[in-house]
């Protein structure tokens, strides 16, 4: 057992990944600058620039690119730098990477991994700090992990490379530095199998990525207010494990649903409608939710925070949802 | 004989018999249209075939071939089998992509023909990936990228030109110019329509303009590009002046051309042109010729055949191929 | 009281919205070849190519000159073919043309119309056949108009016309040729109004676009059944107004939420919540929900129709959900 | 004088002051960032202010600037009040975006300085969308259109040229080649890095490549491309070779750039030369100059002063100006 970082995790994710031939990585100033977020520092030296390509910025070029490669027998990584600028690569990833099996009758896959960056409070404005994540889960072809730990992170990066279709490898900017265990025997996550990161009685806390990390502090300040909550940590939105989700529902009897992105349209949403659907008789009220306010990310650093959820926020749905 | 490789005349009369393979499958294609058994958007190739042939023909068979959704010609000339393309067409289960992707997404990976792509300018930046996969493996092969001169509108054409040059990537974009998107002209379209291939230099990319109404000027330049594009020296473009005799879908009426333009270019037609020159210099006789059409008539009339005949795909077959390894 | 199609109820707001000097038409094929939906055929006549002004097919750029027009003081309509190209217009839409006014403290705003087409069952395959306004309706700043009838149309367009923000105008593929009665007096639908198309009493039906004539159809067919079913048009997907579902499935009991697009992630997922969260003690039975098969959409014809909600999965749900 | 128009001594004086101003205002801003006062992505514009000062002090007042993230100098050569940049800078309600925008994001609509943009390339779109309105209204304002070299990579950079060129208008295309995006060089990023300029007569738009370090020359060229933009023929681009003295932004170490490359640019520095050539001419003393910076840096004093004294927004704020006329 080592105590490493969620960044550290990462790295080491990709050097694992990188002893495989056919492993190549793509994406802006990931070469001499070390990547935005210092994540793949001293990859360039080891693998040399063929393998570490230093791309223009250019997404929807360098990710088609990686997608053309994956159909022709590779397994490219793709780095976009955020989240935010996949909105330029969309078409690339959604109407391509993810379509390719299905409309090719099976005969062309896309095992194109794209490491991303998610979420907001380093204010960097509403450009720099959106959640796009759910879009993606909600495209069939495509496949989205969104780890909390470190552990996590290089659990689900081993299983991403074991998948044959494209993954949204979906990191969370502020996550970079938080610490914790992982176990020195190579460990895999198979994807669609959610997280009880601490089990509780009264109430399921449904999250993922950093709103995981948040409910369990709020978790550990509800239980000093006598309230036992049952964090359920998603850990990939597709495949979605709605199971074990419903399973704890039907246990605790209430349920909050905590996500970073607005409230409308988010995935969180649809979490919700899975568990009123199959846990109704077992509700005792109604499913909670609790997700980023409906504005652009101000950059401001207090009206930052009030944007996205916190403990505080938690803890009050948590109550509302327990009628206290 | 204008091109730079020998050809015999077996060779000549098989692009002719290439060439007339995608124009019959093509003209029943529109007819299964007409009847409602082919559905959805049908965009047809009628008068573009030269290039389909001249070009491919030039390929080794591990080559890469990609394209957008007027792509029967492109499907056929890497070789597909017309039964899987026209099954394909009617939404089959025996179809190349299972029913699933219909005309504009016909894949064939076993002959690399990776598609058919309907969004305009999407195949571009996955034809830069074949050709990366081949040169991290060395493995020789190279990618040929047939676009519209629609598809060097969109941004990913920048995208994909630089990052082709910028790494040497073995690659041959091929724009199909036939002077129109749908509706709108080259004119309307680009600033720079009237020099498109010279648009490419400025990417440090090497480039030619050819006649795309010629089968055998279409393969002389190909041959060219491709020995600049295996030799490592990164991509080439090629620019085929062309024209599609039909409207951009069978929806279209084309009303947005004159008629006496449609004339001008349907005395060109490059399969009786070239068929006319066989006979002119001694290849082949007319009745040749007409044989050849009486097979390839056959042929297609079977794979409008064991199309009809083919099943739809089973209802669960909805959930097939969705995702892999499962 | 006329009675016109969607499309010439389109062609009808367009002509009145070009009365204005500022407004003018940018898009693909909109000018000679009349619009991939024969929607703008016409104008160019009318109005001269200086504003029905034919596009390069550039997504992104004249997305964003449309936004930057808008910007600058016009009133820009532009035209996107499907909604599925809109893939290549993301970062203009969502990331400048939503937030400027926002980043801007209030300085900038973009009232620009993208107007575009929604929806499968044309049989034209995968990368085509999308319903992806829901996305859009998540982002704040934008707001989104999805009308089902010639009606809603010509005063959904009106009100568009009125917003200051951008606006997504989704129509549906399936609706053009479709008819119905508009009123001649110029009226204006405002934004945020669903619509109660049918009154019942037994279960809500809420539905927008192509859904709502199909959930129509699905109460016809329910009504011999002996189930009186109210179908709500939610109309526009921002504003929401789930004021009215919320309402009527305090009236009924029970409700069934119906949509196009894939049942992950869809927008139908948010109104389940808002339901489940303000009507929970009047709910019967859980929210049912009826989306799109979780599969790209195929060509093949039976396939297609099999991946599309129709009137038989409606009143499935509708019965499951009254538990009949 | 190498400029195209008289300049007498007191705007010679101006232009050292602008571009002091923002030196000034960039140094007590990366004070501010260091005592956390600042936060986020801080990206100074060190070392290039003669682009800002001599493109932007050609343009009339109602003519529109747009640019990327790297935008503290062209909201101030376009007039931008320092305190309200300040304030921004701080996430103030003073702020001219009241604190929402941030540093990457500043917007002054009264000079028509239309932000700040921080997605790579997205302003491209925009500016042709200002020229566009110009255009329609025919009021003769023109959009001057900041980028970077990184920008030329995105496909919007593509279909921005084009359309510009294709329908005439009135914009300015004004590249900052520094020779990196972050950490990338051109050499690393573009196949025609080291012809930019030429890369635009593919569009058929003029270009011209000038020394962007030399706050006259910078105004001259402008001068000339303005003249022909606002004489409706078209767009112009302009590449001004330059080099940012710090790190991409304050986190940025730079430690992928040799030291030694650094310093040679470092003697290029646009104000101490400009300042030089002007006690060299005669036009000023360097008591004169160093009263200027003192008068410079009382104003960027001033404007932290302003923004350390004021308040954040009301928390109520988060909700206001998502949408208009509510
Ligand atoms: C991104 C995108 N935008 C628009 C369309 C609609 N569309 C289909 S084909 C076409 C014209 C393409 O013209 P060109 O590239 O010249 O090819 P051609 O049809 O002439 O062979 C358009 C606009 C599309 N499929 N994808
Ligand atoms: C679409 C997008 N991709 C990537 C980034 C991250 N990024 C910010 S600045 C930058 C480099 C831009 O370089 P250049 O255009 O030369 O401007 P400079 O910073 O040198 O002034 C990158 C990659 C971004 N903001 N937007
Ligand atoms: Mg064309
Ligand atoms: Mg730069």
């Amino acid at each position: 057992m080592a105590v490493i970082t969620y960044r550290e995790a990462v790295g080491r994710a990709l050097r694992e990944a990188l002893q495989d031939e056919r492993v190549f990585m793509m994406g802006e100033d990931i070469g001499r600058y070390g990547g935005a977020y210092a994540v793949t520092r001293g990859l360039l030296d080891e693998f040399g620039p063929e393998r570490i390509r230093e791309t223009p910025i250019a997404e929807s070029g360098f990710t088609g690119a990686g997608a053309g490669a994956a159909m022709a027998g590779m397994r490219p990584i793709v780095e976009l730098m955020t989240i935010n600028f996949s909105l330029l690569a969309m078409d690339q990833i959604i109407n391509h990477a993810a379509k390719v099996r299905y409309m090719s009758g099976g005969q062309l896959s896309c095992p194109l991994i794209v490491r991303t960056v998610t979420g907001g409070g380093a204010s960097v404005g509403a450009t720099h700090s959106q959640s796009l994540e759910g879009w993606f889960a909600a495209v069939p072809g495509i496949r989205v992990a969104v780890p909390s730990t470190p552990h996590d992170v290089l659990g689900l990066f081993r299983a991403a490379m074991l998948q044959e279709d494209p993954v949204m490898f979906v990191e969370h900017t502020l996550l970079y530095s938080t610490r914790g265990e992982v176990e020195d025997e190579p460990y895999v996550i198979p994807f669609g199998r959610a997280d009880i990161k601490r089990s509780g009685t009264d109430i399921t806390i449904a999250a993922y990525s950093r709103m995981a990390v948040v409910a369990m502090r709020a978790a550990e300040q509800l239980e000093s207010r006598g309230i036992s909550a049952e964090v359920v940590d998603l850990r990939t939105l597709s495949p979605l494990d709605s199971e074990t989700v419903v399973e704890s529902v039907r246990k605790t009897g209430h349920a909050v649903v905590v996500e970073e992105t607005w409230y409308t349209g988010g995935f969180g949403a649809t979490v919700v409608g899975l568990i009123q659907e199959r846990a109704f008789d077992y509700l005792n009220a109604p499913v909670g939710r609790v997700a980023g306010e409906e504005v652009p990310t101000p950059y401001s650093r207090y009206l930052e925070q009030a944007s996205i959820p916190d403990e505080a926020r938690v803890i009050q749905a948590v109550e509302a949802a327990l009628g206290r | 004989m204008a091109s730079g490789d020998k050809l015999d005349g077996a060779q000549l009369i098989d692009f002719y018999r290439r060439m007339l393979l995608i124009r019959v499958f093509e003209e029943r294609s529109a007819e299964q249209y007409m009847l409602g058994r082919i559905r959805g958007f049908l965009h047809l190739y009628n008068g573009e075939e030269a290039i389909a042939v001249g070009a491919i023909s030039s390929l080794q068979p591990t080559d890469y071939v990609v394209t957008h959704y007027r792509d029967h010609g492109h499907a056929l000339a890497k070789g597909m089998d017309p039964n899987a393309a026209m099954a394909e067409l009617f939404g089959k289960a025996t179809g190349c992509s299972k029913g699933k992707g219909g005309s504009m997404h016909l894949f064939d990976l076993e002959k690399r023909f990776m598609g058919g792509h309907a969004i305009v300018g999407g195949q571009l930046p996955l034809s830069t990936g074949f050709a990366l996969a081949s040169k991290l493996r060395g493995d020789g092969d190279i990618a040929l990228c047939f676009l519209g001169d629609g598809a060097i509108n969109e941004g990913e054409f920048h995208e994909s030109l630089n990052l082709a040059s910028l790494w040497k990537l073995p690659v041959l974009f091929f724009v199909e110019n036939n002077l129109y998107g749908m509706g709108a002209t080259v004119e309307q379209m680009l600033a720079f329509h009237d020099e498109i291939y010279k648009f490419a230099n400025g990417y440090k990319i090497p480039s030619v303009r050819i006649d795309g109404m010629d089968v055998l000027k279409v393969r002389e330049a190909t041959q060219e590009a491709i020995a600049h594009v295996r030799g490592g020296n990164g991509p080439f473009l090629i620019e085929a002046m062309a024209y599609r005799f039909r409207g951009h879908s069978m929806a279209d009426p084309a009303e947005y051309r004159a008629r006496s333009e449609e004339e001008r270019w349907r005395m060109r037609d490059p399969i009786t042109t070239f068929g006319a020159s066989l006979v002119d210099g001694g290849t082949a006789t007319q009745e040749e010729l007409d044989e050849i059409r009486t097979e390839v008539e056959e042929i297609i009339d079977a794979a409008v055949q064991f199309a009809e005949d083919s099943p739809f795909p089973e209802p669960e077959a909805l959930y097939d191929d969705v995702y892999g390894g499962m």
